[in-house]
């Protein structure tokens, strides 16, 4: 199995395990639709940059949750996803060295997280909603990394429930004031409805805002802003 | 790779070094079909770019392989199912591309398939709204292909541009607002750069509309709306009024007029004119509205630079029977006394078949196809204008007459509101220099009365019931000569004819029952010389292309649309049919 | 939890005579004048418990029976039926049904001669959710369930004042742990059997919780004069200090849980805060409390993220 | 109370969501008395955005005929599911999707369709529905700019004074007709009667003809502003129409319980104070 997924998932590439790659996720998935997990991977920087992180659960039907590349931010990311069934869930690190760096957690479940329609089936309202994104940025911590959380309406349905296809964000992208890439999140089916993120991003002095741009795979786009009130209320 | 050449051959020989002028040169540097390969598809059987097998919209092939001595051996070599629970009418012409086949299915989806083995490459399934309302069954008539791009349009109005070797989503735009009662079912053309569509909508309160959009970014160039008083844009501005306000229409029924232009339309580069025809007016009472209602129930030409209307003509002025004009109007060269006139034929909903001159839209002649065309006499040559059987408009209610009080005298009219043709496109062959219509034989008794109900308050409406004019066939493929309108052959059906016709230079004409047969016809005598049943009804458009030194058919086969869900009498007739969603594809076998 | 339920599961489809059925051994035990309860394990759902962790009872009136709560299987209430049998001889006269949790209502079957009443609001609950629940208790603990079906209770409950034989029952309607919680108050004897909003040494559970209102409901129920308590899980007592001590914890898991969203804090951040000494005799608090940010961080974390498009 | 619990919630949620997809996967899920009751559940078709009947507030489906369901559903001590209904092409499109087929586009059918025309002819067309259980006597009424047009003026005002009207309704129709014509400059037709509300309150027009509880709805607490109030109008056809509910025609004891349900609901004055809670005038249906 493991060899399979190393294979599918991360391609060619050395592969270590590796305990400053810290998965963090309940040991039972109270609701399966809505599992809370976070990677952080920032042990890892004192030795080597993190390009690229990738999350996948093994017994998932869709093995593959999301793939983040923090060019601008620390290697920590915070969502929830739906699980099927128990199942370790794995972040890959791969650092500049090209090398994947590879920690995890087991996460037991009752199953049908996946294969259920997405809530939103049953919400006739949808469509009307959206892309809409509510989100906050916390002033930055001692370390400097300013912490954004963002929530971001799409029913993510995953194609596997009959009658409904596929339907899910496929990118995320969080800049600063100049445009520069902070973080970008490759997003696939597992991820939760209505997902939730949490990066720690480093933007330019100067940013008062950043820019959340993304799209899902029928071309919706989402677009906004999440302004940083403690820079935009210094500035005259 | 040997069509590829060929290809560049053709555009080297004919069009100069045109292609690299043209816009568009990204799309070229990404291999796949430019501006000029669109313009010339009816002449490249190695592909199938267009809906209509050419701008022109003629659906003829120069492919001779298959005829009629080899067509007899003509077999299934893979059949390729739409899956899922999906399967309603499947309305779709496949477009074929560089060893691929794009084809839309039910619900909108997109799938492209390997044509030499059938397997699946990728597929695309809209993710559509609760809410819709899509008058006529979940159908798609087809796709477009440009550059990288394939494109499409969906049952909650957008129009969708995939990169057509992944499927992935490049742009995705709201065209109209499906909440009010729009949708988009019609295959998009695309001429220099521009993709072109028309609009579909509810019954209620719609302005039919010609729209251009940028193909690479989709962003909007100009629109046109078909009824007279509403106002065009151009690069964002306003550019003219439609017709003149009032003209044509009492008081402020121009700004809910009707007119969908819900079955796209053609274009022909010779006189650089795109038509498209035009839905009925509302509402149904035509007592509500005295005068033409222009531009409803007609062929408008149109240019596609800036959306302007060249010129138009009125199948149906003033139509008080839901004959909805969108038919296609297929441009050819009408050899007539030793000249050639650029003109070009609609086979009306109202049973007239047209020939017009294209250039300025005169009418040549007008002829029925159908054995009973009652609202009219026939159509006056110099003025264009249709004879009318007043008797035979459906009356005022406020005169009663009906069978309970506030509904109109019913009448008995043919063709019936599904018209002597309904969607499916008729092709020319300039072998034979005849056009083939699938034609249906139907009538329907139509009042106008006030106690319909929508939403359960008191609406004005009109009641139909449909019924078959004949006890032993509906449906009739016709050939018409369109130098006299005199009809050649025809082929009779017991069911009615609602999927596509292909002619091929190898002398034969393939068209699709809804008792599920692929039939092939001797092009010139109509005989019949060869069928295949592909398990549900065929409501699809056939195609032929050339593959690997090999002639190719597919049709997509699933029993729906329209008329299983309109019929009366008629849906008796084929209720039994299974549904379906297959593409499948024929050819002869090697010797 | 659930990791260890498989396991118990797979064992017990192994062991042979596993299918004669267990048996509760309830044991019904006098807490005031003409009322008895038979108290559950302060424990989850386990194959080994057969799910009895609730405090059902009854009352023994001049009329007859009133049965409280028919716990989580066909079995249990037939067992509670004859345990109470052994008490007196005195018809059941009524039961009544707290809220739609599965260990209160379970037992109905065994009483389907009598009237069984409970809030409209459990009445709704049961009647939409009542199959999926006792489907999922028959994964849970298995063969206890056995010919176990949801049963809709019959009668209304309007909250009043009603006497039997003696014994004056305050029916009150409340919410906030589940969207309906009858309690009923003795005032003959002042005993409170406090349905699902009070727990006692036992950690609060929060599926189907309205924290707010759920404290508005505590308020109700601080105001009575008790002699003695009944919670719905853990020890029954002679005085209110489980309602305080119910209040403490939510008060403090909605304070932290709302500091936490505040702070920014991911999901999987608070699950890990640290839960105050004080709690650490609840029973489960650990498990219960990350179950709990399970349930209420999603909306409390929207109420503090902002809409920006 | 513990693992179950949560359980019990997510199985609910799945189990909603896959009844759905069921549902819709068989077209013929009417449903007898007997079924309804066993399920718990009736289930009810309402219009999609139709205020003032069945419209969603804030995400939340609200409206006189979501309330007087929901009062339906209770007296028969049922729970109440919506199943919203995007309007066809006319009223035999809207029964076929509600209650005996379902729409082409799957959902499944509803127990209950509500704002049903109670009519002979209607019903006779329409033989694979029961329609019963009328509860509201619709009539027309003028809404009115009381600055341009008088408490006693006629339609005969419309000659110099603009009215809105909803796009090919019945007061379109009449006031098209009426006076050989006379009035046709002066009708400004919208898409809907709450379009037709807001130009009114834009002076677009200085009044508007149309369903009375749609003009009430539309207008809310406006009323006071453009009172509303009847004109003559001979040959107005039909100048009044009873509504009620449809169910499959399969359903006859459902339709008959439904039925006794309403009848005690108008009887007792719940329907009258639903509607008076939506700002509406209840006319009870004459027998």
């Amino acid at each position: 199995m493991w060899d399979d997924m190393r294979a599918v998932i991360l391609g060619g590439g050395d592969v270590v395990f590796d305990q400053r790659v810290r998965v963090t996720a309940p040991a039972n998935a109270e609701d399966a639709l809505n599992v809370p997990v976070m990677v952080d991977a920032s042990g890892l920087d004192a030795e080597d940059e993190v390009e690229e992180i990738v999350v996948f659960a093994d017994m998932n039907p869709i093995p593959r949750i999301l793939n983040y590349r923090p060019a601008g931010a620390k290697p920590l990311i915070g969502f929830r996803l739906k699980l099927q069934q128990a199942t370790p869930i794995r972040a890959a690190a791969r650092t500049r060295d090209g090398v994947w760096h590879v920690g995890g957690v087991f996460v037991d479940a009752a199953g049908g997280g996946c294969t259920s329609p997405a809530l939103a089936h049953s919400d006739p309202q949808w469509e009307r909603h959206l892309g809409e994104v509510q989100a906050r940025a916390w002033a930055p911590a001692a370390d400097g990394g300013v912490r954004v959380r963002f929530r971001v309406r799409h029913p993510m349905d995953t194609g596997l429930a009959p009658g409904i296809p596929a339907f899910y964000l496929e990118s995320l992208a969080v800049r600063d004031g100049d445009a520069r890439d902070l973080g970008q999140i490759d997003l696939f089916e597992p991820v939760s409805e209505n997902p939730v993120f949490t990066l720690e991003v480093s933007p330019s002095a100067g940013s008062r805002s950043l820019c959340l741009t993304g799209r899902d795979n029928n071309g919706t786009p989402v677009l906004a802003d999440i302004p940083l009130s403690w820079r935009q209320s210094a500035l005259p | 790779m040997k069509r590829t050449f060929a290809k560049i051959a053709v555009v080297g020989a004919v069009a100069g070094g045109l292609a690299v002028a043209a816009p568009g040169g990204a799309a070229q540097a990404a291999g796949g079909p430019t501006d000029q390969d669109i313009l010339k598809d009816a002449e490249t059987p190695g592909d199938i770019l267009t809906y209509g097998m050419g701008t022109q919209g003629q659906r003829h092939s120069t492919l001779k392989a298959v005829n009629p001595d080899t067509v007899k051996k003509l077999a299934p070599v893979w059949a390729f199912s739409f899956g899922g629970e999906k399967q309603r009418g499947q309305e779709s012409q496949p477009i074929v591309h560089d060893g691929t086949i794009y084809v839309t299915g039910s619900y909108s989806r997109l799938f492209a398939i390997d044509a030499r083995t059938g397997d699946k490459k990728w597929q695309y399934d809209a993710r559509l709204p609760e809410g819709i309302m899509p008058c006529c069954d979940v159908v798609n008539r087809g796709a477009a292909i440009r550059g990288d791009k394939i494109y499409f349009g969906t049952l909650d109005a957008r129009l969708v541009a995939l990169n057509k070797d992944t499927g992935k989503v490049v742009w995705n735009k709201k065209v109209a607002d499906y909440q009010a009662g729009y949708s988009m079912t019609a295959a998009p053309l695309i001429v220099d750069g521009k993709i072109i569509t028309g609009n579909s909508g509810g019954e209620f309160g719609v302005v039919g509309a010609v729209e251009a959009r940028d193909a690479e970014s989709g962003e909007l160039i100009w629109s046109r709306p078909t009824v007279e008083g509403n106002m065009g844009t151009l690069n964002g501005k306003e550019s003219t009024m439609t017709g003149v306000k009032n003209a044509t229409w009492t008081g402020d029924l121009w700004q809910t007029g009707g007119g969908a232009t819900w079955l796209g339309g053609t274009y022909d580069p010779e006189t650089k004119s795109l038509f498209f025809g035009t839905g009925n007016p509302a509402p149904w009472n035509s007592h509500l509205r005295p005068g033409d209602n222009l531009y409803t129930s007609s062929t408008l030409a149109i240019n596609p630079d800036n959306g302007e209307i060249k010129w138009h003509f009125q199948t149906t002025p003033h139509d008080g029977w839901d004959f909805d004009g969108v038919n296609e109007f297929i441009s050819f060269d009408l050899k007539k006394e030793g000249k050639v006139i650029k003109a070009g034929a609609k086979a009306d909903r109202n049973g007239f078949f047209f020939v017009i001159d294209r250039t300025n839209g005169k009418l040549l002649n007008a002829t029925p196809f159908v054995t009973e065309t009652s609202w009219a006499k026939g159509f006056d040559l110099n003025t264009g204008k249709p004879i009318y059987n007043e008797d035979k408009r459906p009356p005022n209610p406020v005169d009663g007459g009906g069978a309970s009080a506030g509904q109109g005298k019913p009448i008995f009219a043919a063709p019936s509101f599904l018209g002597g043709k309904n969607w499916m496109p008729m092709a020319y062959s300039p072998d034979t220099e005849l056009f083939y219509v699938p034609a249906n034989e139907w009538g329907m008794d139509i009042w106008n009365e006030a106690i319909t109900y929508k939403k359960g308050a008191a609406y004005l409406g009109a009641g139909f019931t449909i019924k078959p004019l004949f006890e032993d066939y509906i449906g009739a493929l016709r050939a018409i000569d369109p130098k006299t309108g005199k009809i050649v052959w025809e082929y009779k059906n017991p069911a009615p004819l609602w999927g596509g016709v292909l002619t091929t230079a190898g002398n034969l004409v393939f068209t699709g029952t809804p008792e599920g047969y692929l039939k092939a016809f001797d092009a010139k005598t109509g005989a019949e010389l060869w069928k295949f049943n592909t398990g549900s009804g065929i409501v699809g458009c056939p195609v032929t292309w050339e593959m690997d030194g090999e002639q190719y058919v597919s049709v997509v086969s699933g029993w729906g649309g329209a008329v299983p869900l309109w019929g009366g009498e008629v849906a008796k007739k084929v209720k039994d049919i299974n549904q379906g969603g297959m593409l499948w594809t024929f050819k002869l076998p090697k010797t | 939890m659930r990791l260890i339920l498989t396991i118990v599961l797979c064992v017990a489809w192994t062991l042979p005579g596993w299918a004669a059925g267990p048996t509760y051994r309830l044991e019904p035990r006098r807490i005031a004048l003409d009322t008895y309860v038979f108290e559950g394990a302060v424990e989850h759902f386990t194959q080994e418990n057969g799910g009895n962790i609730l405090n059902s009872g009854f009352i023994v009136t001049d009329e007859g029976v009133i049965v409280i709560q028919t716990g989580p299987s066909l079995r249990y209430g037939e067992e509670m039926r004859a345990a109470i049998a052994k008490v007196t001889g005195k018809p059941i006269l009524k039961v009544f049904v707290s809220n739609q949790h599965p260990d209160y209502f379970l037992g109905s079957q065994a009483f389907a001669d009598v009237p069984i009443a409970a809030l409209p609001g459990t009445i709704d609950g049961i009647r939409v959710e009542g199959r999926a629940v006792t489907e999922n208790m028959y994964r849970l603990v298995g063969d206890w369930m056995r010919g176990t079906d949801a049963v809709v209770p019959t009668e209304a409950v309007l909250p009043a004042t009603q006497v039997y034989g003696g014994h004056r029952l305050r029916l009150i309607s409340l919410s906030g742990h589940t969207p309906a919680d009858l309690a009923i108050y003795d005032e003959t004897t002042r005993v409170l059997f406090a349905g699902g909003l009070v727990f006692s040494d036992r950690a609060p559970t929060t599926p189907h919780a309205d924290i707010p209102r759920w404290l508005e409901s505590l308020d109700v129920l601080a105001a009575l004069d008790v002699a003695v308590l009944v919670p719905n899980h853990g020890t029954v007592r002679s005085d209110g200090s489980a309602i305080s001590q119910t209040r403490d914890y939510l008060d403090w898991l909605t304070a932290a849980l709302s500091r936490a969203a505040e702070g920014g804090l991911d999901m999987t951040e608070a699950m890990a805060l640290g839960i105050p000494p004080r709690f650490s005799s609840l029973a489960v608090v650990q498990e219960e409390f990350i179950r709990s940010v399970a349930h209420l961080y999603p909306k409390i974390e929207q109420s503090v993220l902002i809409k920006i498009n | 109370m513990s693992a179950q619990a949560i359980n019990g919630g997510m199985l609910k949620r799945l189990f909603l969501a896959v009844g759905l997809t069921v549902t819709s996967a068989l077209p013929g899920f009417a449903a007898s008395l007997d079924t309804v009751t066993e399920r718990g559940v009736l289930r009810f078709a309402v219009y999609r955005d139709f205020p003032p009947f069945s419209h969603r507030v804030g995400g939340s489906l609200e409206g006189a005929d979501v309330d007087l369901a929901k009062a339906i559903a209770g007296k028969m001590g049922l729970g109440v599911e919506f199943m919203e209904l995007t309007a066809d092409e006319n009223m035999d499109d809207d029964l076929r999707n509600a209650v005996w087929k379902g729409s082409i586009l799957g959902g499944g059918v509803a127990d209950v369709m509500m704002h049903v025309p109670v009519n002979r002819d209607f019903a006779q067309r329409n033989d694979l529905v029961v329609i019963f259980g009328a509860y509201q006597r619709e009539t027309f009424a003028v809404a009115r700019d009381p600055s341009r047009i008088s408490e006693t003026a006629g339609f005969p005002v419309f000659q110099t004074e603009k009215v809105g009207v909803e796009l090919d309704t019945v007061p379109d129709f009449f006031l098209s007709g009426a006076f050989g014509g006379r009035l046709r400059e002066n009708i400004v037709h919208y898409g809907t009667v709450d379009q037709a509300a807001d130009g009114l309150r834009a002076g677009e027009v200085a009044a508007v003809f149309a369903p009375l509880s749609q003009l009430e709805g539309a207008l809310g607490p406006d009323k006071a502003k453009f009172p509303i109030g009847r004109m003559a109008a001979p040959n107005l056809n039909p100048s009044e129409w009873k509504i009620g509910m449809a169910v499959k025609q399969d359903g006859h004891d459902l339709a008959y319980r439904v039925g006794a349900v309403v009848t005690e609901l108008l009887d007792g004055g719940t329907v009258k104070a639903i509607y008076d809670r939506h700002g509406l005038t209840h006319s009870a249906p004459a027998e």
